[in-house]
């Protein structure tokens, strides 16, 4: 199998810049072959991905060609689309979360797939579908599949709707994978896991892999070969051993720099805060999700019940970073949404700066905006389809500081922009017109618009390339450092969590099982997990 | 708030000079100018309400000077359109009527859509029992058959006018748009966006209208345009059974039911003003199309 | 109990005619609205009838009715005639059914035909109050077949007031259980019920093999169809899916077209359609309102209304009764005010000083009157400058409420119907203080009563009808109501049928003849 | 769940009880004199007679009171009887399930060739098919019904004798096909605009890009993830119109003869019958609070989240 796609040139209509989105792009993936895509969010990596599955919005230009095995991609009809899509190219969105139809189980997306495709012969009988689904989702680490496949994807965590979506994509045995950043949800030890998978199909059945992947660690583990995107351009690419170990432009050079590593803990300062004031508390906490076998009016309850959050006790002090981590569905964003009081706990309690979260009322549940700021999981989900840019950013403003003028709220905007690394022009832009990072970012940016106090970040940077990233971790630190901001930190980014948090939680099945300073854990794990976690990090072998 | 001082990756310098946002409403507009469906609709909707406010222009006769002596004159000569069975000039009924007909079917869509929106939004976004109220009263008066409960409070009322009729028409007619913009609130109101917002601490009311509003108002424009057709031919349907606008307020409602029953010998007589009416459901619904389109083009355009 | 088949060998395939439902019991007395005749007729037999051919009463079950002194009647009753039930008609049936009727505990609607016999204010008091005897004074049986019955005046019109659907007998059964017989109404007519009536749907008739009248069947039965829609009945007849109706409203302008020669038209026209005038208002009562009423009369161009309105069905009023009954004339004194005549009428609304406000016509719109009130509205408007506007209640029951709570400021319209074929009949009902179907105007004049007593008193009735035409003079000097045309309702039928007539006193449904 | 549907049910007596209520009172506020009406258009009642009547139907007695007394009639199983004498549970028994019929044809057509009809055309949005069928649709919805009833009857029935002019007393499944279909014109063409519209949206979701990407076909996508992720509002949508069509039946009822609910109903109001018209719109009441009880029932079986969620 090979993939030619030469001069590749993508446009979307913007009012003012006519710059592409993607210009000269050429790559040629042949068999066996691991091909990274990495580059600056916003760069046109999942343009890329987007054109080769035929998949680009109707307003977007496309120019230049893609050949697979010598057929032309663009322009296919719809007819000839079938037998590619699915059967020849598996293709993983970078969305995990409204890529799945939210009326219909994981099982009937599996099922759906599985009879296009014909996957299992027709004598195997009506159920013989499940097996192979559940088969699969084992595959990418799911392991309690058969669950799995009954429930709907809003009762899944974001790492496990990646994971179903890697398990879709990977369904007919594609001969060419493209995965766009197919990890960014989950933790260390499933990511190895579904990247031994991978690794193991282009080995073994002759399949090629194109990685859209921020992590250059995991680009130099597992990939043959790299291209590097700069807003648009393809700034180098070559093998990983030219490009990784010994680049060539400006660009790749600074990316590399910019790559957090865990060794950062040894040459960092910690404060402490054990004398600080608590400002976020979370005591004994239990959430329990009904595991219900779907009738078509009465649910019938089964006596199975999910265990989301199992005597949970976390604090966070004044000024204080703390990292949550845990295997991807251990229940991190459940507490983040309990803390935010978006979920109500099954039992315990939840304490914000001394009041119990439940008593917050009227006027102070308003100024609580100003306490309390959640960037979730899923950056697409949490912006209005219909605002801007712009008007995102300025709602805050709209109501909370309605005395100032629009240019000072515009200035302030424009400074939102700033701190998250966004161009003024994106201002005019839906969320549909944005890359997954941007997205990201102005989540982030909202988030920070009314200078809470604490700051609850779920997986909040996991779009993000290093660069970026960097310089959004040291916005943090300043604004902690300035105004001593708290910080709730879900990540399964442990380099991350050696670089920006002072303590940190290990969660595993919805119980802590390790608390600490970071430098402690780290460097003395106690529990046989975070051991674990600690040894799947990937690249260490390349920093 | 004290300017924090950010390594900035950029030397550029904010530029304090604010574009306009527009409201998910403004956006829609600046996607509506550049529509041609909307324009030709606009034309339409124009030359209807020129027509409706000086009928005067595009007859010499008045709908009230008839005379027998011409019933059914046919069209050309002295009648552009012919004269019906009373001898009154077509083309007069219709220019004259399109001020009743169109007053009652903008009017009574408008206001049916208002109180429906606004009912069955509050209804889903608060739940509970303000959802049960509201859902509770909305089943009362959609048990009501719309014609049915305009027979009866038609007959109720004393002063038959526009805006009587117009009135009774949102009074029966609000629940079916309720019905929708609940069902339509329900589904969005689970999204995340809504969350966020609640954490800012945005206001109800300006979550209603800025998040949920612009996001389910596609199936109520639909509602809405298609709407002001139906309650123009419901106010036929009235006149049909007798019970519409009184005599002297002349609609094209009366006049299709009254040609309705000479259909067979002149069909002209109830065709010309029946046109006059798919002519304005044409440019409503194409307007609401526009509209709709330029909402929904968020999701349109890929 | 015992079916038809023995009355007839001939399978079942019954004449299919539109009706409206009754919408009430079958007793006759309770039967005044016409959806409800066009039943009764059929299951009825009264002690005379009116002769489809000559139009002139003839009797049914009655073998003779006699009076020296136009007050005291004695009636003699055919031996052979039978209820469907097998049981015979006699004199108590009559009675009977007369006494129950005018009872006010039964508050029968048609009732007020009674009012003639002496003896009725007591079974009826007009205060409301329970009766307080349990005889009609004026019934007296003399034997079986024989009774005798004493009006409160002289009154030689009797006989013609007999042919009422109010004057029917009931049979036994009736009184043993009155509500037995309502689910399953029993008659002594040409026909009788197959099934009960659905009031949904209609009614079948089966022959009654019991019948010996002048009525005998040409067909094997009857099915009346209700309609609420006339034209849908039309559009049946055309389809041949119905066989008889009465074209109304629009369906005229076509009738002729549709179906040439399969149209009946009636020798004796329908309603006398007026606009009549609340003379309880102090302008319409003074002579000025009597002179702008003349003027609106003499602005109505009849001729062109009934032209293109009524497509022809109607002819110009020239009096206050119909035409085509004996002594009907078209010359009345007085009757020149119905003439079209714009410039003596423009004269005579000036005299009057004219006539500024709004002219409101009142209508009901539940009826087909729509068209033919707008074209005298804007004839009037047109001829005299006058502001005459349309004004529709939405039901009859309304416009008749409105009507009798003095609302109305103007004129409205009315169809007054003869019931039977003397002169006197519609002038006596509708426009005498006797009659029960008062116009509703409170005109009122003792020159026009005496007019119709002395009528009543001859017992010839040429020297009747000239009396009633003088008393038509008076209408025609105080114009309480401007009579403006006649209506001619026909029929049409389908291939299916023949031998179809039309008559506004009775059915002639048992003449049609079907294949 | 089963909670939830008790506690409707609750809802649902007051709600009934309320709508009868109501109108009772618009039916009581009909102006005119229903007894006098019933002497037919030449005779006029004495007063004593109509007083006599109007006290056997309650007529006479005070508003509260005659809806007490109605009240407390119902309550004993008794629906009133009409003018006409007939109990009203009678003209149910029969005139009900013929409307029934002619409702269900409607909704069973207007649901196929609403839904069908809209997701072709919104998935081919702009094609030739799709304008053509816009271009219908809107013509459809500027004619009223009785204009449409009169001439399909006059051409089908008169004219070109491909059916009857009017439906027999039995009104049997067959016959009524026809006026249903004239009696769902509007829904079906309003039903098609509202799906294709839905349609048009849903094709552009994340999910329908996923599905492609996976090389779904087409038609499924159509079917499996844009229209059963549309069919909320389309539920909700038949589930209101159902209540236009009961109501719309009036008209198409009489000009088609149907001996259905919908003339029944008209004649009792316009013969100014109170209680019997009360009775029977009750009927009408409890279906459609049924009808949306079903609809809400639906929306959890149609919306996991809302199945799953606080909603319950
Ligand atoms: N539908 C669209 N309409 C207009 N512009 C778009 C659209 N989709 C993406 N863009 C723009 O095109 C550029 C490339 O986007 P793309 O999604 O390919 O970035 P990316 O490399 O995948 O970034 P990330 O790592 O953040 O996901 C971005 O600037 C983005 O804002
Ligand atoms: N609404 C729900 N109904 C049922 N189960 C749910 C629901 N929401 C979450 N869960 C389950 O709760 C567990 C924890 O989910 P959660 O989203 O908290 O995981 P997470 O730690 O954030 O994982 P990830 O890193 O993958 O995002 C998962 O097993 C998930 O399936
Ligand atoms: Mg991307
Ligand atoms: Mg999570």
């Amino acid at each position: 199998m090979t993939l030619d796609i030469t001069n590749l040139r993508i446009a979307y209509p913007h009012g003012r810049t006519d710059k592409p989105a993607v210009e000269s792009f050429s790559l040629s993936v042949g068999a066996n072959e691991r091909v990274a895509i990495v580059g600056e969010s916003g760069s046109g990596k999942s343009t890329v991905a987007n054109a080769i599955m035929g998949l680009l919005p109707g307003k977007a230009s496309v120019t230049g060609s893609i050949k697979l095995d010598g057929t032309e991609l663009i322009g296919l009809p719809t007819r000839e689309w079938y037998k590619v899509r699915g059967a020849q190219i598996g293709y993983v969105p970078q969305d995990p979360m409204l890529s799945l139809n939210e009326v219909w189980t994981i099982g009937y997306h599996f099922r759906e797939t599985i009879a296009t495709h014909r996957l299992v012969p027709h004598e195997d009988g009506r159920d013989a579908w499940r097996k192979l689904a559940a088969d699969r989702l084992r595959e990418v680490g799911l392991n309690d599949a058969e669950r799995v496949l009954k429930q709907y994807p809003h009762q899944l965590s974001g790492g496990m709707r990646q994971r179903v979506l890697i398990a879709l994509a990977l369904l007919a045995r594609p001969k060419l994978i493209i995965a766009d950043e197919p990890t960014s949800a989950l933790d260390v030890v499933v990511q190895k896991q579904i990247l031994d998978l991978l690794e193991d199909l282009t080995d073994r059945l002759g399949s090629s892999l194109i990685l859209i992947t921020h992590d250059l660690g995991l680009v130099a583990d597992r990939c043959t070969r790299v291209s590097v995107l700069y807003r648009g351009d393809q700034v180098e690419t070559g093998s990983i051993d030219e490009v990784i170990r010994a680049p060539k432009q400006a660009y790749t050079k600074h990316l590399l720099e910019a790559v957090p590593k865990l060794s950062a803990i040894r040459s960092r300062a910690f404060n402490d805060f054990k004398d600080a004031e608590k400002v976020l508390e979370i005591r004994h906490l239990y959430k329990e999700y009904p595991l219900k076998r779907s009738g078509w009016f009465f649910n019938r309850h089964g006596a199975s019940i999910l265990q989301a959050s199992d005597d949970v006790n976390l604090t966070v002090r004044s000024g204080e970073c703390r990292a949550l981590v845990g295997e991807s569905g251990s229940g991190k964003s459940t507490i983040a949404k309990i803390v935010m009081g978006l979920e109500k706990p099954t039992r315990g309690d939840v304490i914000i700066q001394g009041r119990n979260r439940w008593d917050i009322r009227g006027q102070e549940l308003d100024e609580q905006a100003h306490h309390i700021q959640i960037v979730f999981q899923d950056p697409y989900a949490s912006l209005d389809p219909q605002f801007t840019v712009q008007r995102t950013l300025l709602e805050p403003f709209a109501v909370h500081h309605r005395q100032w003028s629009a240019d000072e709220r515009y200035e302030r905007i424009l400074h939102l922009l700033e701190l998250v690394g966004l161009d003024e022009d994106l201002l005019g832009r839906y969320p549909d017109e944005l890359s997954g990072g941007q997205r990201q970012r102005v989540a982030i940016a909202r988030a920070l618009a009314l200078e809470p106090e604490i700051l609850v970040l779920d997986e909040a940077v996991s779009a993000l390339d290093v660069i970026v990233r960097a310089q959004i971790l040291e916005t943090l630190r300043d604004l902690r450092e300035r105004l001593g901001l708290s910080m709730l930190f879900i990540t399964h980014d442990l380099a991350v969590v050696a670089e920006i948090a002072d303590s940190v939680s290990v969660i595993n099945h919805g119980r802590i099982v390790e608390s600490g300073a970071v430098s402690d854990v780290f460097l003395n794990p106690q529990d046989d997990y975070t051991k674990e976690l600690l040894a799947a990090v990937p690249g260490r072998a390349a920093f | 708030m004290s300017e924090p001082n950010v390594k900035q990756s950029s030397g550029r310098k904010p530029a304090a000079k604010p574009r306009k946002s527009y409201s998910s409403f403004g956006q829609a507009w600046l996607r509506l100018r550049v529509s041609p469906l909307f324009w030709i609709s606009v034309v339409i909707i124009a030359f209807l309400l020129v027509l409706a406010i000086f009928p005067s222009l595009f007859t010499s006769h008045t709908p009230d000077r008839c005379d027998l002596g011409d019933s059914r004159a046919p069209a050309g000569g002295e009648y552009l359109l012919g004269a019906d069975l009373q001898g009154c000039d077509i083309m007069a009924n219709i220019a004259y009527g399109a001020r009743a007909s169109l007053t009652v079917g903008v009017v009574s869509s408008l206001g049916a859509t208002a109180v429906g929106v606004i009912i069955g939004i509050v209804a889903a976004y608060f739940g509970g029992w303000v959802d049960a109220l509201l859902s509770r009263i909305s089943d009362v008066f959609f048990a009501i058959p719309l014609i049915l409960g305009a027979i009866v409070a038609m007959q109720v009322t004393e002063h038959r006018n526009v805006w009587t009729l117009s009135a009774i028409l949102i009074f029966f007619g609000w629940t079916n748009t309720a019905r929708i913009a609940r069902s339509a609130t329900l589904e969005v109101r689970t999204k995340e966006y809504i969350a966020a917002a609640r954490l800012l601490h945005v206001h109800n009311g300006r979550i209603l209208l800025t998040h949920i509003l612009p996001n389910i108002i596609a199936p109520i424009i639909v509602v809405a345009t298609i709407g002001i057709g139906g309650l123009i031919a419901a106010e036929a349907s009235l006149s049909y059974l007798s019970i519409g606008l009184p005599p002297n307020i002349p609609s094209w409602g009366k006049a299709i039911a009254d040609g309705q029953k000479v259909l067979r010998v002149n069909p002209g007589i109830m065709l010309w003003p029946a046109l006059a009416l798919t002519l304005t459901v044409l440019a409503f619904i194409s307007l609401g199309e526009a509209i709709r389109n330029a909402f929904g083009s968020r999701k349109d355009s890929r | 109990d015992e079916g038809s088949g023995s009355a007839s060998t001939a399978a079942y395939n019954p004449v299919s005619v539109s009706g409206t439902a009754p919408g009430g019991d079958l007793i006759p007395t309770n039967s005044q609205e016409s959806g409800k005749k066009t039943l009764v007729w059929q299951l009825f037999d009264g002690l005379v009838d009116v002769d489809p051919d000559t139009r002139t009463v003839r009797n049914e079950v009655a073998k003779s009715i006699t009076s020296d002194d136009q007050q005291t009647w004695t009636i003699t009753l055919n031996q052979d005639r039978k209820f469907s039930d097998g049981t015979a008609v006699k004199a108590d049936n009559f009675i009977k059914a007369w006494t129950w009727g005018a009872d006010i505990a039964n508050a029968q609607i048609a009732s007020g035909d009674l009012a003639v016999i002496k003896g009725y204010d007591k079974l009826h008091p007009s205060d409301g109050s329970k009766a307080t005897a349990t005889e009609f004074e004026g019934l007296k049986k003399v034997d079986d077949h024989t009774f005798t019955v004493e009006l409160t005046s002289p009154y030689s019109s009797f006989v013609n007031l007999l042919t009422s659907v109010t004057f029917y007998p009931l049979p036994d059964s009736f009184f043993k259980d009155p509500d037995a017989w309502r689910k399953n109404p029993v008659g002594n007519g040409p026909y009788k019920l197959r099934q009960a009536v659905d009031e949904a749907t209609g009614a079948y008739f089966d022959l009654n093999k019991y019948y010996k009248g002048n009525r005998t069947p040409h067909n094997t039965g009857l099915y009346v169809r209700f309609y609420t829609d006339s034209s849908a009945a039309y559009q049946d007849v055309l389809a041949d899916n119905l066989d008889i109706t009465s074209p109304g409203g629009a369906d005229l302008l076509t009738a002729k077209d549709d179906f040439g020669d399969r149209l009946v038209e009636p020798a004796i026209t329908g309603p006398n359609t007026t606009i009549t005038f609340p003379l309880w208002d102090d302008f319409w009562k003074s002579s000025n309102g009597l002179k702008v009423r003349q003027a609106i009369s003499l602005a109505i161009d009849r001729e062109e209304i009934v032209d293109k309105v009524f497509n022809g069905y109607a002819v110009p009023a020239k009096d206050f009764t119909v035409k085509g009954l004996n002594g009907w004339s078209d010359s009345i004194k007085g009757s020149d005010v119905l003439e079209f005549n714009v410039t003596k009428a423009k004269a005579l609304l000036k005299e009057a000083g004219g006539y500024t406000k709004e002219l409101p016509i009142y209508y009901n719109a539940d009826g087909a009157h729509k068209q033919w009130v707008e074209a005298v509205a804007n004839q009037i408007k047109k001829n005299l400058g006058i502001n005459a506007v349309p004004k529709p209640t939405t039901t009859f029951s309304d416009f008749l409420q409105k009507r009798a709570d003095h609302q109305f400021t103007g004129p409205w319209r009315a169809s007054e119907i003869p019931f039977n074929p003397g002169l006197d009949d519609m002038l006596r009902n509708v426009y005498s203080t006797s009659g029960s179907a008062n116009s509703g105007s409170e005109w009122q004049s003792d020159a026009f009563e005496a007019k119709l007593k002395e009528g009543w008193q001859q017992k010839d009735t040429d020297a009747a009808n000239e009396k009633f035409n003088e008393a038509q003079e008076i209408l025609f000097q105080d114009l309480p109501a401007i009579p403006l045309w006649y209506t001619k309702i026909p029929n049409v039928y389908s291939t299916k049928v023949s031998n179809v007539h039309t008559n506004v006193f009775g059915s002639t449904l048992y003449l049609v003849e079907k294949q | 769940m089963a909670r939830y549907i008790l506690s409707r049910l609750e809802q649902a007596v007051v709600v009934i009880f309320v709508a009868t209520l109501l109108l009772y009172a618009l039916a009581y506020a009909m102006p005119g004199d229903p007894v006098a009406a019933l002497a037919g258009e030449n005779q006029t009642l004495d007063a004593a007679t109509r007083a006599a009547i109007a006290a056997k139907y309650n007529l006479d007695k005070p508003f509260l009171v005659q809806y007490a007394l109605y009240l407390g009639r119902v309550f004993h199983g008794d629906l009133g009887t009409t003018f006409a004498g007939r109990p009203v549970t009678e003209v149910i028994a029969t005139a009900f399930p013929v409307t029934a019929r002619l409702a269900i044809i409607a909704i069973v057509i207007e649901t196929i060739v609403g839904v069908l009809v809209g997701l072709l055309a919104g998935r081919r949005k702009g094609s030739g098919f799709d304008s053509v069928v816009m271009t219908i649709t809107m013509i459809l919805l500027g004619i009223p019904s009785f204009v449409l009833a009169f001439a399909v009857q006059y051409f089908f029935g008169v004219k070109l004798r491909w059916m009857k002019p009017t439906v027999s007393e039995f009104a049997t499944w067959g016959e009524l096909v026809v006026p249903a279909l004239v009696l769902a014109v509007g829904s079906i063409a309003f039903l098609i605009r509202f799906t294709r519209s839905g349609v048009v949206d849903a094709l552009n979701s994340d999910h329908v890009k996923a599905a492609r990407a996976r090389g779904i076909h087409e038609w499924r996508i159509g079917l499996a993830h844009v229209l059963r992720n549309v069919l909320i509002p389309i539920v909700t949508v038949i589930g209101t119109e159902f209540g236009g069509l009961l109501g719309g039946a009036i008209i198409t009822e009489s000009v088609f003869n149907i001996p259905g609910f919908g003339q029944q109903v008209y004649q009792h109001i316009i013969r100014g019958e109170t209680a019997p018209t009360v009775s029977l719109v009750s009927v009408l009441v409890i279906i459609f609070v049924t009808v949306n009880l079903l609809v809400d029932l639906l929306y959890a079986v149609l919306n996991p989240k809302v199945r799953y969620g606080s909603h319950e």
